[in-house]
């Protein structure tokens, strides 16, 4: 070894000294970022780092009323579950309420009150504080009750129920207006005056699919959309492998919904001609003696143009099919028929869910266990103030007369859910003053003046009476799950912060210091007056346990007026066809609309879990599409996924082609939800909105949209769209997957 | 000229030499970060010392970290449990660090505590099972009782967990499944 | 037709050539050198960086198709890498004059196109820092690798035959490295001073070194053939349709040799061409690998026919479809194509003019490669995407990531070739020299 | 360093490993029914996975190319022309084989099966070769392509009991080993040594409107998974590939009249 000079330990020492710096550095790249425990300054009640507790409330992404149970940690809610208490969704939810975390954290929730700042509509806001825009408004509405012009006021909102919507009501009342209005596009208007024809009885029966031998359905997907979905496909399940005899369901509807996806049968039959098949069957209840009331002869009578004949043609059943169904909705033990869907949603919808009513009555299912039972009506607060398109309608010329001067809007989005052809949103303009109170920037939202955040369902005191009830007095109560995720107010704290500053008798008739003291004190009414033998020592125990089990309920006889339909509407039976706009050799197909089981009307296209969901019949995601049978479309050159001009009297919209092989080869189909212009990044500008096509028609005896009525062309753009599906070769190949062979059993 | 490879070597053998010296300094390097400059003792926004709550005042673990038997995280006092005691205790109310204490009430602010044990975030634990398995809290946190400064003594690395799950034969103590999930 | 085309040369002249070839260097090779170099930064390196920082969706692989061209390219270099070292120690055993020149350039072959087969297998996985858990490294955490999995198989017979083969061309190169060394001053003289252990050339170190390297030889003669069973039991092992199927192993090892042979012609071309090796790699090089291609590809052609009466045979709905959409889908051009070139055009072979033709030889050599570059690549991208559920089928088209990676591993070969033929001599001095008649006197 | 080979048993090992029924003497064996006679296809499984496990919100492009992770999907098969037409819906997601192709795949064992007979994937020692995606004959496990992101404030909804996935790694469904642990936890708690049936209640089985699923230890023959599954109308997806999986379906009833 020779001997280290001086030069080579500076050079040794240079080349430790790099590498000791190198290794320093790399030791330090890979170091984890120093971390920090941030605990609370003065920890909540019921705190626990590391432990989930959950709260119950309800669901409010449709109208069913599910009680759900929020799953939350640290404050923050990380899951939507259902209440296993409930008696609605008994524990289960489906994909839209459990998809309402997105609303809560959504992206492009309003954060704070804007005012408009540019010109109405093009979406230019300035923040302002809560006290400034509650003086505006305030300031407004009190000077407008100064000068006794407060009947200009009018107040929209959605489908409110609950004690919330007796709120508004008193808060508008007090203010001295009449005008509150509901605008909720899937409010079941019509199966509630077909109902009343029937029955005398408005609020909706149950209808007890669980214990049903053969389920008749008239286009209503009660497992995807129709009014309680959830609850349904409880009973759906009860009906196929809850019980020793396996139910039979049956589906009439031109397109194959989810439903009808998993119907026995399903049944491919004219638009618009539900009433008639209905009432065809009933004639041959009546004729071979099923029926043996006593007015079986008027009934005779009333049915006796529905002949076989007439009926088969009209529908384009066969009528060995017709006598089947007769055959067997007369002889199941329990037999039930419902209509909803696109069959309520015509022009004769009425007509037709009375017919649907009518042939429960003549096989004798009303009030028997799996057919219809009818419940007392909803323990408090059942929307009253729905507005159909008349309603609707009258409002938008009552605006462009300017009779309006401020409009409070609420949860309701009539730019998107109604056809441009009503003229809603040029009424808005004529209104001196908008105001909504809204948790997103959904379009009419967009169109506002002053806009007040509103919380989320999660976040928000209230209650709600779920209805259809499931044949007992059932109540639940909503309460925040998570505190306030931005500078937002419940709408209930915004209504009574108004009447203070309003004055005159509001703050004394509406004295509450925010909606939970409100809601408190409603129930209040409810423990004395319902519920006198509960359990509960004195209110605040009873309370206490309604918060905590999420709903409160009574088991007792169900049951109630009205077993069999009011005599009046025997000669009244009519269903007469559908009438549809448009010339049928210009508009050859019919549209058929359809309540999207992910977005629903639309309301769920801001929630990005709901925008992934594969469509459940289609797998479609992200998109608009339209319906074709590969019949039709193969007649007129269409392929999957070309770009389709279709043309309506009301307007025009284009959409790819998705062959669907179970619709009727003359209808076209489509669902709402997509086709926002606003509404954030998730929903706007993605697909179309079919509302636009739908000609202004109405049900002849309601006054609702009806939405089903349109007739439409078809062009090919040449042009090819996307259409983003998860879907592989839909067909088993002959593989084994879906019924092996027995011995693979 | 000669073809002997170690003669042919021999100019390499300085740079080699350097070279080794560097991989060795990378080691050392390696390791005075680990020891003398990582997040082992951090400083505190307070300085707390743990001996005189712990130690001097003998004052419990789980009586401030009050979730540790009954959540997976132990849970650090919030602001408020540490003023309940210190607005009752007269004698230490004007120390600094008490003082500073005190700042962030008067503020309602929360003391960023700097985390000393961590795990990275696909490590699932749980205080709540080592706890009520009579794991005492000095076998992973070392004699925190003794320490001014709250430093971390084990590893905290998945070898020294598995060691102990092997050890004490935990049930299912090596599937994956137990930690990572 | 001799070995050499243009008359025997003499030790000089070997020495000469083959040396020249080495030290001399143009500004053409550098010209050539930078740009391979700059196309494989560009065209490989700098893709594949940005992969690694978005992620392997960068690719164009989805959740029906997981594997994609990164594997099949894989494949097809480590196929590539079979003919060389295997035809090398084969030819050796058999004692074949002819192999002696050409060896060290197809075992450089074999040693390049596994590193790029293994620079495939990290552009592949989707968490590169972390791939050193795959080999079986004692760590504190007390976790192994699966010996079960098949990958874990490759990483072995991987490492083992790119072990075996480098110590195979570097032991036939110890004596060359001397003769450099002798030739040279300098820094290049230690360092080929250092490469050739102080090789002296006495009767006791070739002796040695024979049979050192025959030892070699026929070590890496059952390697090499396990190697690609091995890289076919990834898909073999499976149970996807069209890919579980036991002919697999010969079936990929068959192709791996085809395409190898192929890769030499071309190799052997382009030194020819470019390095001026005309005089040692000659036409009966020419004709005895076309030959040799030919009889391979018969093979292959065979092994094809009888996949598809296996699928038949099993009459299930899975393979059938599997088959189907290989032989009439959307990849059906490729699988055509790939029949086109490999299974009729090396039958051109048969005619002994286009076995001469170098140009002729070259085209026909560059088609198989491309339709076994294609072959891989139907195996990955018919497959997997389409496998028992038709409702999850799907379907995959590689990014332009992922061409650009491809084309790039071009580049990467070459430019570990053009760096290997100037530091090891590309014709084997000593055993050129060794297939020479004696001198005659008179010379 | 300690490694912990015992070579010694090696091949006791192995025989006792491939004995039939060697998982049915663990302790449990989570099993999970699915009675297709119930599912309707509506999805809200679908949704509940997303929620529980922090499934990303992949977009509409990375949707486009299929890279969208759904630990549960419902596959959709038709049947027939129209009008004679009949679409059947499969719930489909990680069959946790007791023979899983996918385990022999992994090279570093970032996936095996454990005790209690679930398929697991540990994605903390993934590396991502994609290889156990490609064995399986189910397609149900999704790779992480990317790493997603959450649009802020939606990560305030992640799961904090599960990890979130960086891009290259490899995830499935877990059978919400989460709520496994915590059910166990639970028992422990109570100095149970067994989870009591119906305790473990996966996010799927709960969200189920049709109560369509049921999930329990089908080593236990009181639980009523294990009644469930010798339904007549039982069998398995692909049981031809002998995978043994774990999920039984309940064949759907034809009943044509």
């Amino acid at each position: 070894m020779s001997k280290i000079s001086r030069r080579d330990l500076l050079q040794y020492i240079g080349a430790g000294g790099v590498g000791t710096g190198a290794g320093y550095l790399f030791a330090e790249a890979i170091k984890r970022p120093v971390e920090f425990l941030i605990p609370p300054v003065v920890p909540p009640e019921d705190y626990s780092p590391g432990v989930a507790t959950w709260y119950n409330t309800v669901c409010n992404q449709c109208s069913a009323g599910c009680g759900i149970s929020v799953r939350t940690r640290e404050g923050r809610a990380k899951k939507i579950e259902g209440n296993p208490a409930h008696p609605v969704n008994q524990g289960r939810l489906c994909a839209r309420g459990q998809a309402g975390l997105n609303a809560l954290y959504n992206p492009d929730r309003i954060r704070a009150p804007l005012k408009r700042v540019g010109e109405r509509g093009d979406g230019a806001f300035e923040t302002i504080s809560w006290d400034e825009a509650l003086t505006q408004v305030a300031g407004r509405l009190g000077r407008l009750k100064i000068e006794d012009r407060a009947d200009r006021v009018q107040l929209l909102t959605g489908g409110i129920r609950g004690h919330l919507g007796e709120l508004f009501e008193q808060f508008i009342t007090l203010l001295g207006s009449d005008r509150y209005a509901q605008y909720d596009f899937t409010y079941p208007a019509n199966l509630r005056l077909a109902n009343r024809l029937s029955f005398g009885i408005e609020h909706l029966p149950y209808y007890d699919i669980a214990n049903c031998d053969f389920l008749l359905s008239f286009g209503a997907d009660y497992l995807g959309t129709w009014l309680s979905p959830v609850h349904f496909s409880l009973g759906y399940g009860q009906l196929r492998q809850g019980r020793e005899q396996r139910g039979r369901c049956i589906q009439i509807e031109p397109r194959m919904s989810l439903s009808g996806a998993n119907a026995d049968e399903w049944i491919a039959a004219v638009p618009g001609s539900e009433g008639v098949l209905a009432l065809g069957i009933a004639r041959i209840l009546v004729a071979d003696g099923t029926y043996t009331g006593s007015d079986r002869d008027a009934w005779q009578r009333a049915l006796e143009p529905y002949s076989g004949d007439r009926v088969a043609a009209a529908t384009g059943v066969a009528l060995e099919r017709v006598q089947q169904l007769a055959a067997e909705f007369g002889s199941s033990k329990a037999s039930l028929a419902i209509g909803g869907g696109a069959a309520a949603a015509g022009t004769n919808a009425v007509a037709s869910l009375v017919a649907v009513n009518a042939l429960n009555h003549l096989a004798g299912n009303l009030g028997q266990p799996g057919g219809i039972i009818f419940n007392s009506a909803p323990v408090f607060g059942s929307a009253t103030r729905h507005a159909g398109l008349t309603q609707m309608t009258e409002l938008a010329a009552s605006m462009q007369d300017g009779a309006i001067e401020v409009l409070l809007l609420h949860d309701t989005n009539p730019i998107y859910a109604m056809p441009d052809a009503a003229g809603f949103a040029d009424a808005m303009a004529a209104v001196p003053t908008i105001v909504a109170m809204s948790s997103f920037m959904d379009e009419t939202t967009a169109m506002a003046d002053l806009i007040l955040p509103t919380d989320t369902y999660l976040e928000a005191w209230g209650d709600d009476a779920p209805e259809p009830g499931v044949g007992l007095p059932v109540a639940s109560i909503s309460q925040p799950v998570v505190a306030r995720v931005y500078d937002t107010r419940s709408v209930g704290d915004i209504v009574l912060s108004l009447a203070r500053r309003i004055g005159f008798e509001l703050p004394v008739a509406l004295p509450w210091a925010n909606t939970k003291e409100f809601i408190k004190d409603a129930w209040k009414k409810l423990y004395t007056e319902l519920d006198p033998q509960a359990d509960a020592a004195d209110f605040e125990e009873f309370w206490l346990a309604a918060l905590q089990a999420g709903v409160w309920g009574r088991v007792e006889a169900t049951g109630g007026p009205g077993d069999a339909p009011a005599p009046s509407t025997i000669p009244d039976i009519d269903a007469a066809a559908a009438t549809f706009a448009g010339d049928t050799a210009e508009f050859p197909f019919i549209l058929h609309p359809y309540l999207s089981a992910t977005l629903f009307d639309g309301r769920g296209a801001n929630l990005p879990w709901l925008q992934e969901l594969p469509d459940q019949m289609t797998s479609v995601v992200y998109g608009s599409w339209i319906e074709l049978n590969p019949a039709t479309a193969g007649e007129l050159g269409i392929r999957d996924g070309d770009l389709i001009e279709v043309e309506s009297p009301a307007g025009s919209i284009r959409a790819p082609a998705y062959l669907f092989p179970a619709i009727e080869p003359g209808v076209v189909a489509m669902p709402f939800g997509q086709g926002h212009t606003a509404y954030g990044r998730y929903a706007q500008n993605r697909g179309v909105n079919p509302v636009q096509l739908v000609a202004l028609q109405s049900d002849q005896q309601s006054g609702e949209l009806a939405w089903a009525g349109t007739r439409v062309k078809l062009r090919n753009t040449g042009e090819r769209a996307r259409v983003v599906r998860n879907d592989g070769i839909s067909r088993t190949l002959g593989r084994q997957i879906l019924h092996p062979e027995e011995n693979h059993a | 000229m000669s073809i002997s490879v170690s003669e042919a070597l021999r100019p390499a053998r300085k740079p080699a030499l350097i070279g080794v010296v560097a991989v060795v300094g990378i080691f050392v390097g390696v390791w005075i970060n680990d020891t003398y400059f990582s997040d082992r003792t951090p400083v505190q926004p307070i300085e707390f010392s743990h001996r005189v709550h712990a130690s001097d005042n003998e004052i419990p673990c789980q009586y401030c970290h009050i979730y540790a038997s009954r959540s997976p995280s132990a849970g650090v006092p919030s602001v408020a449990k540490c003023m309940g005691c210190h607005t009752a205790v007269a004698d230490a109310r004007e120390r600094p660090e008490v003082l500073k204490l005190a700042g962030y009430w008067d503020r309602q602010e929360p003391i960023p505590w700097v985390k000393v044990h961590d795990v990275p975030d696909f490590v699932h634990f749980t205080h709540k099972r080592h706890v009520l398995a009579g794991v005492q809290c000095q076998e992973c946190h070392g004699p925190v009782q003794d320490m001014d400064r709250i430093t971390r003594i084990a590893p905290m690395t998945m070898p020294w967990c598995v060691d102990c799950h092997t050890e004490r034969e935990v049930e299912n103590g090596r599937d994956c499944w137990t930690c990572h999930k | 037709m001799t070995m050499f085309d243009h008359g025997q040369p003499t030790y000089a002249e070997v020495n000469r050539d083959v040396l020249s070839s080495m030290l001399e260097t143009g500004p053409r090779y550098w010209m050539l050198l930078g740009t391979t170099m700059t196309i494989a930064g560009v065209c490989f390196f700098m893709p594949w960086i940005y992969q690694l920082i978005v992620g392997v969706g960068a690719a164009g692989m989805n959740r029906n198709a997981l594997w994609g061209t990164y594997l099949s390219n894989f494949i097809f270099w480590i196929g590539l890498s079979h003919s060389g070292t295997l035809l090398s120690a084969v030819l050796h055993i058999t004692n074949s004059q002819w192999r002696k020149s050409i060896y060290r350039s197809a075992e450089a072959m074999t040693l390049f196109s596994l590193m790029t087969a293994a620079l495939f297998v990290m552009v592949h996985v989707g968490r590169l820092w972390f791939v050193h858990w795959s080999f079986p490294i004692p760590n504190p955490m007390g976790l192994w690798p699966n010996f079960r999995s098949p990958l874990m198989f490759d990483v072995m017979a991987i490492t083992t035959y790119l072990t075996a083969s480098s110590i195979f061309i570097y032991m036939g190169s110890v004596p060359d490295f001397a003769a450099v060394r002798d030739v040279s001053t300098g820094i290049r003289r230690r360092l080929y001073t250092v490469f050739s252990f102080g090789w002296r050339g006495t009767a006791r170190e070739w002796h040695t070194l024979g049979a050192a390297y025959m030892f070699f030889a026929v070590f890496v003669i059952p390697l090499a053939v396990s190697v690609h069973s091995i890289v076919s039991w990834d898909f073999a092992l499976s149970i996807v349709p069209g890919l579980h199927h036991t002919i697999f192993a010969p079936y990929f090892v068959c192709g791996a040799i085809y395409s190898g042979t192929a890769g030499i012609v071309t190799v052997m071309y382009m030194l020819r061409k470019f390095m001026n090796f005309e005089r040692y790699i000659g036409e009966k090089h020419l004709d005895y690998l076309g030959k040799l291609l030919l009889v391979l590809s018969m093979l292959w052609t065979y092994i094809n026919i009888l996949e598809l009466f296996t699928t038949w045979y099993s009459g299930t709905s899975f393979e059938m479809e599997a088959l189907d959409f290989r032989m009439f889908g959307f990849y059906a051009p490729l699988y055509w194509e790939m029949i086109l070139f490999c299974a009729f055009v090396p039958l051109l072979m048969l005619f002994r003019k286009i076995r001469l033709s170098w140009n002729k030889m070259l085209v026909v050599s560059i088609l198989i490669n491309i339709g076994m570059l294609t072959e891989r690549f139907i195996i990955v991208a018919t497959s997997q995407p389409r496998k028992f559920l038709p409702d999850a089928f799907g379907f995959y088209f590689p990014s332009w990531i992922e061409f650009s990676i491809t084309f790039g591993s071009f580049a990467i070969f070459t430019t570990l070739f053009l760096i290997f033929i100037k530091w090891v001599p590309a014709v084997s001095i000593y055993e050129v020299k060794e297939t020479l008649k004696p001198l005659r006197r008179d010379a | 360093m300690r490694s912990e080979v015992d070579m010694s048993n090696v091949l006791d090992k192995l025989r006792e490993y491939s004995k039939p029924g060697y998982y049915d003497e663990f302790d449990y064996h989570w099993t999970m029914t699915i009675d297709l006679d119930r599912c309707t296809g509506c999805e809200a499984c679908v949704v509940a996975c997303q929620a529980e496990n922090n499934l990303p919100i992949v977009g509409e492009e990375r949707y486009a190319e299929a890279r969208e992770i759904k630990w549960i999907r419902i596959e959709r098969y038709w049947e027939g022309e129209f009008p004679d037409v009949k679409l059947n819906f499969i719930p489909m997601l990680c069959q946790h084989c007791d023979e899983a192709p996918c385990e022999t795949a992994c090279p570093v064992f970032a996936t095996y099966h454990n005790q209690d007979g679930l398929n697991t994937q540990i994605y903390n020692r993934c590396i991502g070769t994609r290889t156990c995606a490609v064995y399986c004959p189910y397609e149900v496990r999704y790779f992480n392509w990317f790493t997603y992101t959450w649009d802020e404030p939606l990560e305030q909804q992640l799961n904090p009991d599960v990890s979130v996935r960086e891009k290259g790694v490899m995830e499935k469904c877990t059978f919400c080993i989460q709520r496994i642990r915590m059910a166990k936890d639970n028992a422990k708690d109570d100095g149970r040594r067994r989870v009591r049936d119906g305790e473990v209640v996966p996010a799927c089985v709960q969200s189920c409107p049709t109560e369509a699923m049921s999930f329990g230890d089908s080593n236990d023959p009181d639980s009523k998974v294990s009644q469930v599954m010798n339904s007549p109308r039982g069998y398995k997806v692909l049981e031809e590939l002998n995978t043994v999986p774990s999920v039984i379906y309940l064949k759907k009833v034809h009943d044509d009249v």
